[in-house]
């Protein structure tokens, strides 16, 4: 699904990104793990074209979309949780979920039922405006939000941070369920270590910018990442 | 009743029968919660039970329709404005961290030092080295030398949340209120954050909102556990954790 | 300790802005004096009074930029203090004129002659020394911004509702001295002075004086405004500016730098207004009027903002090309200038003075990446 | 031939009296185009150095002053509005330049260095009130204006006039407005109030600029008819009128020194001139083009018969000078610097033009001293030699108002 | 009875007319030359003599002079009536109505009328067309002899009432016969009947009628009636001026969300600090005109019309404009929103200066059309039509905005982008698109708002200049990014300046206004409609 190769990413003169690859397919879970800071989030923008690239590629289904707008390339299936929510504070809870509706056509312009049923709050707060909501609740309209663009590729940014366990738990559930379901690719970037192993079907290791360890669920070794994420 | 008006005197924070609501929806239901000189709590509880909403009220940033809320025995915070408060000695660090994007990483801390407030003070003030020498440790507690001089714009999230504890230790409150502070940090981080608030602890009172259970672990303080906006249960976290209501709607199984 | 706070904010680039400005003051007018006209760097009158006026404007954009730009309060009234400034230094110069009036009258000025004035109204009083004129003209200005500033910055009054508020206060500024009744000349405003602490106006010599006091007193608010802005008060600021909730939380009283501030910068436009009417001639109420104010934004803005030397800049840049266009492409000036703004906001988001570290940091970033 | 005489032109071109000035600016063009068809003046051609002082008063002295000291102008033509001639006023004297001022204003004042060729108030205001009263029977009067010195000096020689006829205080409503006033829905009303005493009313404008295009428009809307409460202007004229349906206006009036109307060979000359100049068949002209044709003319007229652009004597020569008006008469610059101007009153027509109902027998002198107001009654000005006194003080004998 | 007074009435009637037109038909030419000649006073006694003589043809002729269309051709001093026909005028001989051929003004001499003449005319055409077969004229005459009652006007008028079928024009009869005794040497019973009459009209005619009376009566108890009756009718009267206020308020609100309403979409949504939205107004204004002045030239008959042609046209110039604006300038400056002031500013100048040069600096005449111009009555009530449709225009456009915004996923999509740009991006929202058509519709808006301003301001290139600053205080004083506040914010604003203006003056109630708005702010800081909630902070 998701192709990324040697790509390179500058704030200013500083170096965010350096020659980094990656990729994610369909029914499979992708997990990117590191410290603060070394680049885990530019490389979700770089992929959804929220920061343009200096050098390298992107290519979704072999086709290369490393130019394109994010509109564009959410119109291709690319759907974002992003890191600190990025609500639409003033629409409604079901505004916001409308707002998923763009990209997709015109018989996908329903809520899934998923949505609901995994985040329940959602559904007794759909007239109550996004940013009153709190920090969890924010989280999960992200989550619902993404969901809601019917997405061939998901990327979440911590989509746990500021969850209550047990939805967390439940998120765990719903991105096992999505996964079987073998219409999506997931791109998760978690500093939750136990989450990050239940889920990851293969992984990647960040740092300083640069891609250190990779494998599958299989060569996860646990003791050296938690070795790349501390100091 | 006599009982609480006793306590009242000897707690931190007092908060008594505290209801908040926005266009009829309670998000504090008469909420009561004490904090005593020198303790460390824990708040946890589901996403929207008011764990947010309590601190609002007790920095003054949102007023309670009823109830009072008192510190440190004679300030009756409902009647105050966020300076003010701040000025008696509580201070917080908020869940979307909130730093001061144009400015350095060591002068964010600067200005949050405690100490000068006032205008006329700040015009002619001059830097002393006590001030610099805190600002130095503060910098290698929250381990941020390095990006010192650096933009606070361009830090990445867990930084930011690293430089707002960072300030929080430098306002030097006598409460300290902290929003999720591990969110987004590794694990080894979220350690290091529970050694540092724990040693913070021993010279001030701390209120931690956190749903990292085993951060909340680590602290081993008291935990109380807010559901919609009125407390659920109070103990350890082994006893809290037991609660088939705590379960049911926040662990989960 | 006062020459600690006043050095404190005195960089490198400041320090040759300030005497950049203190030579233009002081060479110009020393060359029309000393030359002999037909000397080919003889400057005419007429040249030092729009130095001298550009320098107003300077120092009324700096004093834009001080609220704007450091403190984040997008004024839309500073044209106010500046008129009110120049009003209480008219009301002096009218004094003066005297029995020389159209109608000889020794008390009255011409137009309370004509409108039936019987009396002085109470307000005209102590203007015909210069000291009470000269408190005025701080006082005056500070005194209004104090009084709006306390009570805007108490409610919390932010962003463009205090940009309306200062907008609507200088609105009906001009309304209220349009109007006859008020007692200051209704829309003919005070012209036609004589004398100034008595010397004539019209002198060279007084020109020149004139010239070389607005580029002192620019000086003096650039040093002024670079220790307040370089001191740790000014690091408050600027974090008020950008995060004023924020700041609350750790306990400062927010009000209070702002208000600090805002008269500050009043009294500079008041001082500002007040050498500027002797230069031009005139004080009239569409000096009040909206339009002025949100031009001195502009200057600020093409200059850049949040620098000390940007406002200046910009002042005289934009000025010098309304002054050059006007007489120059009378017919199609405003399309000059129009674009001029556009390209600024285009080209140069941080105004003329950031061209300066564009270009630099293009020459960092191709140094950077050199080695890679 | 000569370098070229340089002829200034001070009018703005941008801001809020563009509207008005603009047009003045081409007349100016054209008539100096013109003089050099004829070969110029003394053998040298005119050029025109137009400068733009945006509608800014300050602006507007420091133009003066680049036209004069700059580009050393041998006369300026320019302004309108008091405050802008105040404002360009010292600079004139100062360089001793000459100014043409061509608008009508509220007079008080006379420079040495100033010509006004626009009327005084004794030369538009008081004709036109003796006009209604006389013809219209008008017994109640409305003195609404925009809140500036020109319409409160008028009015408040018309209301000292108008007592002294005899009108009593409650029948004189005086009515002041913001500049670009726009909604004039309650004012109408009230005038409509005031109109319904049962006594002949009318209403003396003195509404400057924009805002008598939606003042006439409401005065349309709300059946004000010109036969029930008729309203005469003194700051309407042509230009004004090219922007209004002037259907629901008919009747209405103008009291001006000129009206394109105005059937005379000299006049019907001007206007084709002025339309092929302007390349518009369908462009008005107005009372204060017409000041600017005759000031310019004078102006030719003082440089032939001093021989010289060299100010002192131009303005010395210019006393005395007599050129043909537009309205069929001839015009003499005064001793006061003022002009002698016919008085015409006018209906607004459908088609936007005025129709010459009544005009004053003679060419009335300009009273730049009022005699109405206290404190000028006794000021005269005389600016010939050995008087050459702007406000000279009959009373006292002095120059210089009091003259104590 | 009712048959035997109309007979009287009708026969004595004839009779007048047989008895005059027998005696003074052959003068009829010398009765219109007498028209001719002289000075107004000697006017005014040809025409009371014109009138005297009953003759049928006096009507047209006085009409026409009334209307400025009576003339004497220079060839021939013969009276002709000119009725405008193309650029010439067809001609009929004045006398004998018969068609003249036709001529141009320069070969006529036209015969002058001052407004008292055409007052004069009117009530002598009033007496003459009392019995006129068309209800309106009827209606007319009798309103034009009430305003200007006319003692010899009696007997026709007697005649009238008697002959009259229609209630209302036999009411509006009886009252100009009631205006018409007042002034008559009529009894004292007759008078003080009248005065009750006229007092029940009750409106500002017959007050003027009641006050002529109090001034001319010497009898001093029809003098106390009279002034009892105009105190009646006074008190009246006060009780529907501050309804009257209402209305203008209202209406004067209305003006001023049309001129807001964009600007709430351009700034109060999008946060673009819009200096050039007066432009956009004037870019609408101008539309009107040039759309009248083809219509003028090429398609009269569609003047009417010219209105509803030009608010598509408007809608469409100034929103294509805004849209280049948006697409050249302003996507450069999101993030950045106090440059956009800057960018904008000078953007004005541009497009005033550009108007200027193409249309020229002075006014531009846009026409009002039949259905806007005149006013009704509603009770003492005056609303003139074209402030009435304004009122119900400007409504219009708000509720049509309100659905777009609200209804529609293009609202949806407008109102995310504008809240986080690179969020709605991600979302799959065609930013650069809703950015562009937001822009767009925000200026098409003030391009309608334009058009119908033109109908009450000038059509000059500082049109928009006027209401930039007011636009700006009513989006800001309802609440930034609300719409309900802009319209509550405008017709708030409307009717405190209404009511301020008749005891503060216009001046002084502006100035007021502004105090009130600085005060008003203190107490709401984020204005009339904050928004309100955590994310606001
Ligand atoms: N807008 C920006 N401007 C400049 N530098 C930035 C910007 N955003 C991030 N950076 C820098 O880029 C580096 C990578 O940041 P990024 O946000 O991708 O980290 P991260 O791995 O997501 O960290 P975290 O776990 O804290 O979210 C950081 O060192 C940060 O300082
Ligand atoms: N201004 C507001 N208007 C409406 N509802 C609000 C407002 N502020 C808060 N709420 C609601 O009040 C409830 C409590 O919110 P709060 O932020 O205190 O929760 P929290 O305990 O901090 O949750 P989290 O763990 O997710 O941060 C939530 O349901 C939220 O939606
Ligand atoms: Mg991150
Ligand atoms: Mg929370």
């Amino acid at each position: 699904m998701l192709t990324v190769q040697n790509i390179n990413l500058f704030y200013g003169a500083a170096q965010a990104l350096r020659s980094v690859s990656l990729s994610a397919n369909i029914g499979r879970v992708t997990c990117l793990l590191g410290r603060n800071g070394v680049g885990k989030t530019s490389l979700l923008r770089a992929i959804c074209g929220l920061q343009p690239i200096a050098s390298g590629s992107i290519s979704l289904d072999g086709q290369d979309v490393s130019r394109l707008p994010p509109y564009d390339r959410a119109r291709r299936g690319v759907a974002l949780v992003p890191q600190g929510r990025e609500i639409f504070p003033l629409l409604t809870v079901k505004e916001n979920l409308e707002t998923g509706f763009a990209p997709v056509s015109r018989d996908h312009k329903k809520v899934p039922d998923e949505v609901f049923e995994l985040f329940p709050v959602l559904q007794s707060m759909l007239r109550r405006r996004g940013g009153d909501l709190s920090g969890g609740q924010q989280q999960q309209l992200a989550i619902g939000r993404a969901l809601t663009m019917r997405p061939k590729l998901l990327v979440l940014d911590e989509p746990t941070e500021g969850i209550q366990p047990s939805v967390i738990k439940d998120i765990g559930r719903a991105i096992t369920f999505l996964r079987q379901r073998g219409d999506m690719a997931i791109l998760l970037v978690e500093q939750y270590l136990d989450f990050a192993h239940e889920l990851a079907d293969d992984f990647a290791v960040m740092d300083r910018g640069e891609i250190v360890m990779s494998g599958t669920r299989e060569t996860f070794d646990t003791e050296a990442v938690r070795r790349h994420m501390t100091v | 009743m006599s009982m609480t008006e006793q306590r009242s005197t000897s707690a931190l924070l007092y908060l008594s029968g505290v209801t908040v609501s926005f266009d009829g929806f309670k998000a504090l239901n008469n909420l009561s919660l004490l904090v005593e000189p020198g303790e460390m709590r824990a708040i946890i509880g589901p996403n929207g039970a008011g764990k947010t909403t309590m601190m609002d009220v007790v920095t003054g940033k949102t007023r309670p329709d009823e109830g009072e809320v008192v510190f440190d025995g004679k300030a009756d915070l409902t009647k105050l404005d966020e300076a003010d408060i701040a000025t008696l000695g509580i201070g917080r660090k908020f869940q979307k961290p909130t730093v001061f994007e144009n400015h350095t990483v060591r002068d964010n801390l600067l200005l949050a030092l405690a100490g000068l407030r006032s205008w006329y003070k700040l015009l002619l003030a001059a830097p002393t080295k006590a001030e610099n020498n805190r600002l130095d440790e503060i910098l290698s507690i929250i381990r941020m030398e390095p990006q010192q001089h650096m933009l606070a714009a361009r830090l990445s999230h867990g930084q930011k949340q690293w430089l707002e504890i960072g300030m929080l230790l430098a306002q030097d409150p006598k409460l300290l209120l902290v929003d999720e502070p591990v969110a987004g940090m590794t694990d080894v981080e979220t350690e290091t954050t529970a050694q540092v608030l724990r040693e913070i602890n021993k010279t001030h009172s701390v209120v931690v909102v956190e749903h990292d259970m085993s951060f909340v672990r680590a602290l081993g303080v008291k935990v109380t556990v807010l559901h919609e906006g009125s407390m659920l249960a109070e103990g350890t976290l082994d006893q809290v954790s037991a609660d088939p209501r705590v379960v049911e709607v926040y662990l989960g199984r | 300790m006062i020459t600690r706070f006043l050095w404190q904010g005195m960089g490198p680039s400041l320090r040759v802005a300030v005497l950049f400005v203190l030579a233009i003051g002081i060479i110009l007018p020393l060359l029309n004096q000393l030359m002999p006209a037909s000397n080919a760097l003889y400057v005419p009158a007429w040249v030092l009074q729009l130095i001298g006026k550009y320098l107003c404007f300077a120092s009324l954009a700096l004093a834009v930029d001080l609220v704007w730009g450091f403190c984040g309060i997008l004024t839309l009234g500073h044209a106010a203090f500046f008129a009110l400034g120049g009003y209480c230094m008219g009301m002096y110069l009218m004094r003066q004129i005297g029995s020389r009036g159209q109608y000889g009258n020794p008390l009255l000025p011409d137009f309370m002659v004509f409108l039936n004035y019987k009396e002085l109204p109470w307000f005209w009083h102590g203007f015909d020394q210069f000291w009470f004129a000269a408190i005025m003209i701080v006082l005056v200005p500070s005194l209004l911004a104090l009084a709006l500033g306390w009570f805007a910055f108490r409610s919390r009054v932010t962003g463009v509702y205090l940009s309306i508020i200062t907008q609507a206060m200088t609105f009906a500024l001009m309304l209220a001295f349009f109007r006859n009744d008020m007692g200051l000349g209704g829309n003919n405003g005070m012209t036609d002075f004589k004398d100034i602490l008595g010397f004539s106006v019209q002198s060279d010599a007084t020109r020149a004086t004139l010239c070389f006091a607005s580029a002192l007193v620019l000086a003096i608010f650039l040093v002024i405004s670079a220790a307040v802005v370089g001191s740790r008060f000014g690091k408050a600021l600027t974090a008020v500016r950008d995060a004023e909730s924020r700041m609350r939380f750790l306990g400062y009283r927010v009000e209070g730098y702002k208000l600090f501030v805002f008269v500050l910068s009043a009294a500079m436009a008041g001082i500002a207004g007040a050498l500027y009417v002797p230069q031009v001639g005139i004080i009239n109420p569409s000096e009040f009027s909206p339009g002025n104010s949100i031009e001195a934004v502009l200057w600020v803005a093409v200059g850049g903002r949040g620098t000390l030397i940007g406002p200046v800049i910009g002042a005289f840049l934009v000025n010098w090309g309304k002054t050059y266009l006007t007489g120059a492409l009378p017919e199609v000036w405003l399309f000059a200038l129009g674009a001029l703004f556009i390209a600024v906001t285009l080209f140069l988001p941080k105004g003329v003075v950031g061209l300066w570290s564009q270009i630099r940091s293009r020459g960092t970033t191709r140094k950077a990446k050199v080695p890679a | 031939q000569g370098a070229p005489i340089k002829v200034g032109v001070l009018h703005s071109l941008s801001g809020t009296m563009a509207i008005s000035e603009t047009t003045l600016k081409d007349v100016m063009l054209m008539l100096i185009e013109e003089q050099n068809k004829k070969g110029g003046v003394l053998g040298r051609k005119l050029e025109a150095v137009v400068v733009d002082p945006a509608s800014n008063w300050p602006l507007f002295a420091e133009k003066a002053r680049e036209l004069l000291q700059k580009e050393k102008v041998a006369a300026v033509f320019g302004c309108w509005t008091s405050v802008s001639r105040k404002s360009v006023l010292p600079v004139f004297e100062e360089l001793n330049g000459i100014l043409f001022y061509p608008v009508q204003y509220e007079g008080e004042e006379s420079s040495r260095n100033v010509f006004y060729t626009g009327a005084a108030p004794n030369q538009q205001a008081i004709p036109a009130v003796d006009y209604l009263m006389n013809n219209e029977k008008v017994q109640r009067w409305v003195l609404a204006g925009t809140d500036y010195v020109y319409p409160r000096t008028t009015n408040k020689i018309l209301e000292a006039y108008l007592k002294q006829k005899g009108v009593k205080q409650e029948d004189i409503m005086i009515n002041y407005t913001p500049f670009g006033h726009s909604d004039w829905q309650s004012i109408v009303a009230e005038i409509k109030k005031f109109g319904s005493a049962g006594k002949k009313t009318a209403v003396v404008s003195t509404i400057n600029g924009d805002a008598n295009v939606p003042f006439y428009k409401e005065l349309g809307n709300a059946g004000i008819k010109a036969k029930d409460i008729p309203v005469v202007a003194f700051s309407v004229g042509e230009e004004e009128l090219a922007g209004i349906d002037t259907k629901p206006l008919l009747g209405h009036l103008a009291a001006w020194n000129y009206f394109q109307s105005v059937k005379n060979p000299s006049n019907e000359a001007f206007i084709k001139a002025w339309q092929t100049f302007t390349k518009n068949p369908k462009r008005v002209t107005n009372d204060p083009m017409e000041a600017h044709v005759i000031g310019f003319n004078m102006w030719i007229e003082a440089v032939k018969k001093a021989g010289t652009t060299d100010p002192d004597a131009v303005i010395d020569a210019m006393i005395g000078i007599t050129v043909p008006n537009l309205s069929g008469g001839y015009s003499a610059m005064m001793p006061n610097h003022h002009i002698t101007k016919p008085v015409l009153i006018g209906e607004i027509q459908g088609n936007g033009q005025f129709d010459t109902v009544w005009q004053t027998p003679g060419l009335v002198v300009a009273e730049e001293w009022s005699p109405y107001l206290p404190d000028s009654k006794d000021l005269i000005a005389d600016w010939r030699k050995p008087m050459n006194c702007g406000n000279f003080n009959v009373v006292s004998g002095k120059c210089g108002g009091k003259g104590k | 009875m009712f048959f035997l007074r109309l007979l009287t009435g009708v026969s004595s009637a004839l009779a007048v007319v047989l008895i005059t037109a027998t005696a003074w038909a052959a003068d009829l030419q010398t009765l219109v030359t007498n028209l001719t000649t002289g000075g107004f006073g000697d006017r005014e006694k040809a025409i009371s003599e014109l009138v005297a003589s009953g003759e049928a043809r006096a009507a047209p002729i006085l009409e026409a002079l009334a209307a400025g269309q009576l003339y004497v051709r220079k060839a021939d001093n013969v009276v002709v009536i000119g009725k405008a026909d193309g650029n010439k005028l067809a001609l009929s001989e004045a006398v004998s109505g018969k068609p003249a051929g036709s001529g141009t003004e320069a070969e006529l001499d036209r015969v002058r009328v001052n407004n008292r003449l055409r007052g004069v005319i009117e009530a002598a055409v009033g007496s003459l067309t009392l019995m006129s077969p068309d209800a309106r004229v009827r209606r007319d005459a009798a309103d034009s002899l009430f305003k200007r009652p006319d003692p010899t006007a009696l007997g026709a008028l007697d005649a009238a009432i008697a002959a009259e079928k229609d209630a209302r024009i036999k009411t509006a009869f009886q009252e100009a016969r009631a205006a018409v005794v007042l002034t008559s040497d009529a009894s004292k019973q007759d008078k003080l009947a009248a005065l009750e009459v006229v007092r029940d009209k009750g409106n500002r005619d017959a007050l003027s009628v009641l006050q002529a009376a109090i001034n001319s009566q010497s009898d001093p108890e029809v003098k106390a009636a009279a002034t009892a009756a105009a105190a009646s009718v006074r008190q009246t009267l006060a009780g529907w001026e501050a309804a009257q206020n209402v209305w203008y308020g209202i209406s004067l609100g209305s003006v001023l969300l049309l001129a807001a309403i964009g600007l709430a979409i351009t700034f109060g949504t999008m946060g673009v600090i819009n200096m050039a939205h007066g432009e956009m107004v004037m870019l609408g204004a101008y539309t009107t005109f040039v759309v009248q002045d083809i219509i003028r030239t090429s398609f009269p008959h569609l003047f009417d019309a010219s209105l509803l042609i030009a608010l598509p046209l408007a809608f469409l110039v100034a929103g294509v404009v805004g849209i280049a604006i948006e697409r050249g300038i302003i996507r450069f400056l999101y993030g950045r929103p106090l440059d956009t002031l800057l960018a904008t500013w000078g953007l004005s100048l541009v497009l005033q200066q550009a108007v200027r040069s193409i249309f020229g600096p002075s006014n531009r005449e846009v026409g009002a059309p039949a259905f806007m111009s005149g006013a009704f009555q509603l009770g003492q009530l005056t609303i003139t039509y074209g402030r009435l449709w304004i009122v119900v225009f400007s409504l219009l456009v708000f509720a049509t905005l309100i659905l777009v915004l609200r209804k529609t996923p293009l609202g949806l999509y407008m109102r995310a982008v504008t809240q986080n740009r690179p969020m709605a991006s991600a979302m799959g929202i065609r930013t650069p698109r809703v950015d562009a058509l937001t822009f767009g519709l925000g200026s098409g808006i003030a391009g309608l708002a334009g058009v119908a301003l033109s109908q009450i301001d000038n059509v000059s290139p500082n049109l928009g200049q006027g209401y930039i600053i007011d636009s700006f205080m009513v989006v800001v004083f309802g609440g930034v990014g609300n719409l309900f506040g802009t319209l509550v914010g405008a017709t708030a604003l409307g009717i405190v300046n209404k009511f301020l203006e008749p005891y503060a003056g216009a001046v002084l109630g502006k100035i007021l206004v502004l105090v009130f708005i600085i005060l008003f702010i203190q107490r709401r800081p984020r204005g009339l409609f904050a928004l309100k909630g955590r994310s606001v902070e």
